[in-house]
C-alpha cells in the first residue's frame, strides 16, 4: 500500500497500461506538455498532443479502436463533451450493433467534471446520465485514488468504449493505492460502510458526503450504509439490491442534476426490484436543475451536503408520511 | 466474394458500373413496389466510385457514408448481401441491423460506415492513425459528399490528418447536391478542393463522370500518399441523377441542369467512347450488360430467401 | 374542428406564429425545399435553406434569439443533435444562468425521432432525456396533431429554448385540430382514458400503444386511466401524482432506452411523493439499453407493445410480489 | 460605466491597455495571494483588443471568450463590476455566476461570452443574423484565439458568414498557445488569415502588439462591413506573454521564444515610440499609469466590499 492522490493513481494506470500493451496510446489538448514521464518513457507517438477540436480527437480514437489501437482520450473538462457527442454516441456505441458486431471499440474518454474549482457551468456539468442512456457505452466514476487506479486499468483494457470521469473535488484528495497490479473490474459497487437502518447510494465526490452523513446518523442512533457504485454503467443492481432488502430504505445522492439523474434510474430500480423489502420511499439528494455557478459560495451549495442527506434518511426513519412531504 | 482488384481494363471498369446501375434500380424498383425501405442511390455517380476503387490496392481502406453502394459493389461486394442488408435480412453484411444506411463489411476493408454525415471523415484519421502506428501499408480512402464538406468535422479531419501525416485519401464525390439542398445554397466556392490544399495537402479535381480519368487521378493521389506518407484531397465533379432517397421526385431540381448532366450519364460515355474507338463491341456491350443484371437478379433471390433476424438480436452485439 | 396530419399541424404552426410575429424565422437543411408556401408566403429571409452543419445552424439560432429574433430550427434527425449539443446545452442552456439573466433564448429546435422508417440508430435515437436532464432548456413531445399544433405555437412563443421532438410513427397519423388560435402550454399533461385501477403514464408513439393496452385491460375488468405527459420538461408532475394518487398503481411506457430515460424519473418522483398511495411498485416498460435497429421486424420489437403495456398492469393488479419479479 | 468611445489617440489606446495590464496584475496577485479564483490574462496582448475596440461604434456589438478582460475593458467596462465577478460578488456582470470565465455585459455590447472554445463563432453568425434581418446597423465582432481556429465552428462560422452576406469582423488573436499545446503543434499553416479567404472573404494579418496598425486595420475592415455587409477577418499576431490560467509556470513555454516577444511588450513598444516621436512625454506617461492603477484600486475596493449572492440565486435565472 502506498498513499497516493487521485492525479497519480491515473499517471500510474496510464503508464502501467502502456507499459502492458503497445496498442495504448494517449491523445488529447495538452496531454503530452502535462505527462513529460508518459512522453519519455514511451515516446511521442503514443502521447500526443492534439489541434484544438473535441470532435475529431474523439473520432480519431473511435476509427483508431476499430482497428487495432487502444487509445485513452484525455476531453479535459465533461461540458467539452458537446463537441464529441457524435463520436462518442453515434460512432463509439451504435457501430459495433449496427455493423452487426464486425468491430469493437476499445477506447477510453477521461473527462473532469463537477464543482470545486469555481469555473462555472462551462466547465462543469456531470453529464454521466448522458452516457449511461446511450447505448453500447460504459461510465465509470470512481471516488477513490485506489479505484481510480484500478478502474482505469479495467477500462483501457475494456473491449468497449469507457467515459471515464473524474470529480475535480477528487483530483488532489488522496488515498492507499495497492502495490503492484491493481485491477477493480467496472460494474461492481463498493460498500464504504456497513449499516442496518438505510442504504445510502452514491458515487465520486458525494460517498464522501454520505461517509459524512453517516457519522451524523449514527451519531443519532442510526446505522447507515454506504454504497459507493463507482461504475455508472455497467451498474451493480445486485449490490444496490441486496444492500435495500437488508436495511429497507434508500437515499440516492449525487451532485448531478436531479431529473432523469442516476439518482431516478436508481430509484425506479429500487422500486421495481425490491419494492416488497422496501420500508419508506427511496428519496434522491442531488444538485439542482440548474447550471454551475461560479461564486464559490454558490457552487459549495450546488453540491449535496451532509446534512442534507442525513436529514432525508432521518425522515425516512420518522416514517413514510414525512418522508413522502419532501 | 473477396476484395475485388482492377488490372485497369475499361471493360472492368465498365462492368463494375453496370453492377452498381443495375443495383440500383433493383433497389429503386424494391422500395417503390414491395415496400422495402428506401435508400439513398448512387445513380449517376458511377464512375466516381469505380474510377478510385479500382485504384486501390487489397491492404487498402474504404470509409463510407449513406450512399455506399457504388463504393461497396466496385470492392467486390456482394450484391445478394447489399440487398439482404437492405432488405433487413439475416443474411446482410450486418445481420440485417444497419439497413441500407450503415453498410460496413470488414472483410472487404470497408470500415465503420456512418449514415451521419462528416461520420466517415471523423472516423478516417483514426483509422489512418492504425495504419501508420501498426506499420500497415494500405491507404485509408475516405468517400464523402459535398455536403459532409460544410460540416466541422472537414476541417478538423484534414487539419489533423495533413498535421500527423497520416495516409488518407479523401475523395469528395461533389455531386451538386445535399438532400434537398442545392451545393450552391451553402457555400460561395465552387469546388472544394481549393479549401483543402489550405491544410497544407496536394489536390486534384477530376471529371467524375469519366471513370478513366477518374482512376487515372486516383491511382496518382495513392501513389502519392505511399510515397510521402501524406494525405492527399481528390474532389471527383459529379451529380446525383435520382433523387436524394428513395422516393423522391425531384420536383427541387432545375430540369435543364438535370437534363445537362443525364446527357453526361457516365455509363453511356465512356461505353460512346469505348464503341468509338473500337475498344469494345456491342456484342460483349451487351453480354456485360446482361451479367450485371443476371447479377442483380440471383442477389436478390438470395436476399429474399434470408430470413430476418430473431427478436433476440435486438440486444446482442451492443457490447463485446 | 377540422381532420389534419401531424405533419399539418405543424405547417400550421410555423404558419401561423410566422404571421404573428416577424420575429420568427425557420433555419434548417432543406426546410425551403420542403416549405415553399413558407417561403411564398414569409420570403426567403424568413426561411432559409442552411449548409449542412447542424452545430452552426443551432448556433445561429441561439445567438439569433438573444438579439431579437425567434428562430425555429429544424436539424431532421434526433441522432444529429450530437453535432448541435454544444450550442443547445452550453450555450442555449447556460447563458442565461451564466449571464446573470442578461439573455433570454426564445428558440425552438425540432427535431424527429423514434422508430417506424427502418432506418437504424444514426436516424432514430430517442433523446428527450439528454434535454430534460440539462439545465435551462424544456421539452416537448406531443401525441396529438392537436397538441403539435397547440403545443409548437407556444413553444415559438415561449421565451425559453424548447426541444420539439416529432415521433416519426406520428407524422403522417392525423387527428382534429380545433379551428381558430390553438395553444396548448407546455408543462400540462392531458388524460387519455380516465381509469381507477392502473395509471399507465407515457407520451409520443406510446400514447396510443397505452390506450390499446388500456383496451386489452378494460377486457380484463381493468380498468386503466392512460396519461399523456406531451411536455418533458417542466414534467406535470400534479398530474402524475394525482392520478397515481386515485389509482395506487403505475406504469411508465416509453420507446427511448431505459437506464436513467424519463420513465426513471417520473418513477423515482412517485415513489417520492405518492409513496403513500401506492398499492404496487411502479414498473417500466420501455425501449431495451441498445441501439434501434433497421430490420423492421426488429425495430418493431423495439417499441413498446400492447401486449407488454398490459402484462406489467396486470402483474401490478395480481400484487406486489408477482410485480417484484419481472 | 457606459460604453467608451474612441477618437484615435496614442494616449488613449496607451491609457486603456495600462487599464488592462494594471487589471491583469491585480487578478494575478488576487489568485496567487488571496486565492480568488483563478483567471485567463491578456497579458501581451493589449494592443490587439485596443486596438480592434478602438475601432468600433457605440452601436457594434462584440463577442468574447475565457480571456476577455482586454474586450471588456478596452470597450468601458467597470474594473470594479469585473473583479467583482471573478470573485463571485453579487454586483459583477453576471451577479457572479459567471465568474472570470463567461463574463458579459450587455449594456455594453459585450454579448453571449463563451468559454467553449469554438463557442463564440459559433453564437456570432446569429447575433450578426439578427443586425441583418432587424436592419441594425452595428457590426458584429468576434474575438476567438489561434485555438479556435482549429475547432470544426471555425469553418461552419466563416462559411456561413460568407454565404448569407453576415456582418461579422472576426478578430483571431493568434497568441502562439491553445492552453498547453503551441500553436505549431496544431497546424501546418503559420497564419490563418489564409484560410479564411477560402470562404470567400476580405483578409488581413497585422502585427498585434502594435495597437496603432491594430486598430487602422480594424477601421478598414470595420469601413468594409459597413459598405459591402460582407464579412471580414482579421489576424492579429501575437503572443501569450503569461500562462494560460493562474497559476501557471510556464515550464513548457520555450524560453527564447518567450523572451523575443517580451522584448515586444505591446506597451513598452507604444511607449517608446511616443517618447522618441515627442508625441507623449515621460510625466504624462506616469500620470497615465497612476491613473490606471488607481482605478484598479478602487474596483478592488469596490468588490471586496460586494456581498456574495445569496443561496436563493442557486436557481434563479434558469428559465425566463
Ligand atoms: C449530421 C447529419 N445531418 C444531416 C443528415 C441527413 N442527410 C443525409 S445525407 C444528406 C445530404 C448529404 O450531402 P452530401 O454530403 O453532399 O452527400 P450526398 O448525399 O450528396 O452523396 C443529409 C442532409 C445526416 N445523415 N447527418
Ligand atoms: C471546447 C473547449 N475545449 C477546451 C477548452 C479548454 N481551453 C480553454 S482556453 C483553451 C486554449 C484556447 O486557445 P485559443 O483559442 O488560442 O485562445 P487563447 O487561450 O490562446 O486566447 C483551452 C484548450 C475549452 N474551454 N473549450
Ligand atoms: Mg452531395
Ligand atoms: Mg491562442
Amino acid at each position: 500500500m502506498t498513499r497516493i492522490t487521485v492525479m497519480d493513481a491515473i499517471d500510474q494506470a496510464l503508464a502501467e497500461e502502456m507499459a502492458h500493451d503497445p496498442a495504448v496510446l494517449l491523445m488529447g489538448e495538452g496531454v503530452a506538455t502535462k505527462r513529460r514521464a508518459l512522453v519519455e518513457a514511451f515516446g511521442p507517438a503514443r502521447v500526443r498532443n492534439t489541434p484544438l477540436a473535441e470532435g475529431i480527437i474523439a473520432g480519431t480514437a473511435v476509427g483508431a479502436a476499430a482497428t487495432g489501437l487502444r487509445p485513452v482520450v484525455d476531453l479535459l473538462f465533461a461540458p467539452f463533451l458537446c463537441y464529441a457527442m457524435d463520436e462518442l454516441v453515434n460512432s463509439a456505441g451504435k457501430l459495433r450493433y449496427l455493423s452487426g458486431g464486425q468491430f469493437d471499440f476499445p477506447l477510453v474518454a477521461i473527462a473532469m467534471t463537477g464543482a470545486g474549482w469555481g469555473v462555472g457551468a462551462q466547465h462543469n456539468h456531470n453529464l454521466e446520465a448522458w452516457f449511461a442512456h446511450a447505448p453500447g457505452l460504459k461510465v465509470a466514476m470512481p471516488s477513490t485514488a485506489a479505484d481510480f487506479k484500478g478502474m482505469l486499468k479495467s477500462a483501457i483494457r475494456d473491449p468497449d468504449p469507457v467515459l471515464f470521469f473524474v470529480d475535480i473535488a477528487l483530483a488532489y484528495t488522496d488515498g492507499e493505492v495497492p502495490a503492484g497490479e491493481h485491477l477493480v473490474p467496472l460494474g461492481r459497487a463498493a460498500r464504504r460502510r456497513e449499516g442496518r437502518d438505510v442504504t445510502l447510494i452514491s458515487y465520486a465526490k458525494t460517498v464522501p458526503v454520505c461517509e459524512q452523513a453517516a457519522e451524523l446518523l449514527a451519531a443519532q442512533g442510526i446505522s447507515a450504509e454506504v454504497l459507493d457504485l463507482r461504475s455508472i454503467k455497467p451498474l451493480d443492481e445486485a449490490a444496490i439490491l441486496a444492500s435495500v432488502r437488508r436495511t429497507g430504505r434508500a437515499v440516492v445522492v449525487h451532485e448531478a442534476s436531479r431529473t432523469c439523474g442516476v439518482g431516478a434510474e436508481v430509484a425506479a430500480l429500487i422500486g421495481e426490484h425490491a419494492w416488497d423489502a422496501l420500508r419508506a420511499p427511496v428519496l434522491r439528494v442531488t444538485g439542482p436543475d440548474a447550471p454551475a455557478p461560479a461564486s464559490p459560495p454558490l457552487e459549495q451549495a450546488y453540491v449535496p451536503q451532509p446534512a442534507a442527506v442525513a436529514a432525508a434518511a432521518q425522515r425516512l426513519m420518522a416514517g413514510a408520511e414525512a418522508a413522502a412531504c419532501v | 466474394m473477396g476484395i475485388r482488384l482492377y488490372d485497369g481494363r475499361a471493360e472492368e471498369l465498365l462492368q463494375a458500373m453496370w453492377l452498381i446501375r443495375a443495383y440500383e434500380e433493383r433497389a429503386v424498383a424494391l422500395q417503390a413496389e414491395q415496400g422495402v425501405p428506401g435508400t439513398c442511390t448512387a445513380v449517376g455517380q458511377e464512375a466516381a466510385a469505380v474510377g478510385v476503387v479500382s485504384a486501390l490496392g487489397a491492404d487498402d481502406l474504404i470509409l463510407t457514408n449513406h450512399r455506399s453502394s457504388g463504393h461497396l459493389l466496385a470492392r467486390g461486394a456482394d450484391p445478394g448481401r447489399m440487398l439482404a442488408e437492405v432488405m433487413g435480412r439475416r443474411d446482410g453484411y450486418c445481420k440485417g441491423k444497419s439497413g441500407s444506411l450503415h453498410i460496413s463489411a470488414k472483410d472487404l476493408g470497408v470500415v465503420l460506415t456512418s449514415t451521419i454525415v462528416g461520420g466517415e471523415l471523423a472516423l478516417a484519421t483514426g483509422v489512418a492513425l492504425s495504419q501508420q502506428m501498426l506499420g500497415r501499408r494500405g491507404v485509408v480512402t475516405c468517400f464523402f459528399g459535398d455536403g459532409a464538406a460544410c460540416e466541422g468535422r472537414f476541417h478538423e479531419s484534414l487539419n489533423l490528418a495533413a498535421l500527423w501525416r497520416l495516409p488518407v485519401l479523401y475523395v469528395c464525390e461533389n455531386n451538386q447536391w445535399q438532400a434537398f439542398v442545392h451545393r450552391r445554397e451553402t457555400m460561395l466556392a465552387d469546388n472544394i478542393a481549393a479549401r483543402a490544399a489550405g491544410y497544407g495537402m496536394d489536390t486534384a479535381v477530376v471529371d467524375g463522370n469519366d471513370p478513366e480519368a477518374v482512376r487515372a487521378a486516383a491511382l496518382e493521389a495513392v501513389e502519392s500518399i505511399r510515397a510521402s506518407g501524406r494525405p492527399y484531397f481528390l474532389e471527383a465533379r459529379t451529380y446525383r441523377l435520382r433523387g436524394h432517397f428513395e422516393p423522391d421526385d425531384q420536383a427541387y431540381v432545375d430540369p435543364d441542369e438535370l437534363a445537362a448532366w443525364r446527357a453526361r450519364d457516365p455509363l453511356a460515355l465512356l461505353e460512346a467512347r469505348l464503341l468509338a474507338a473500337g475498344r469494345i463491341d456491342a456484342d460483349a456491350l451487351q453480354a456485360l450488360r446482361a451479367e450485371a443484371y443476371r447479377r442483380i437478379d440471383a442477389g436478390w433471390r438470395f436476399a429474399v430467401d434470408s430470413p430476418y433476424p430473431a427478436t433476440a438480436e435486438l440486444t446482442t452485439d451492443v457490447y463485446a
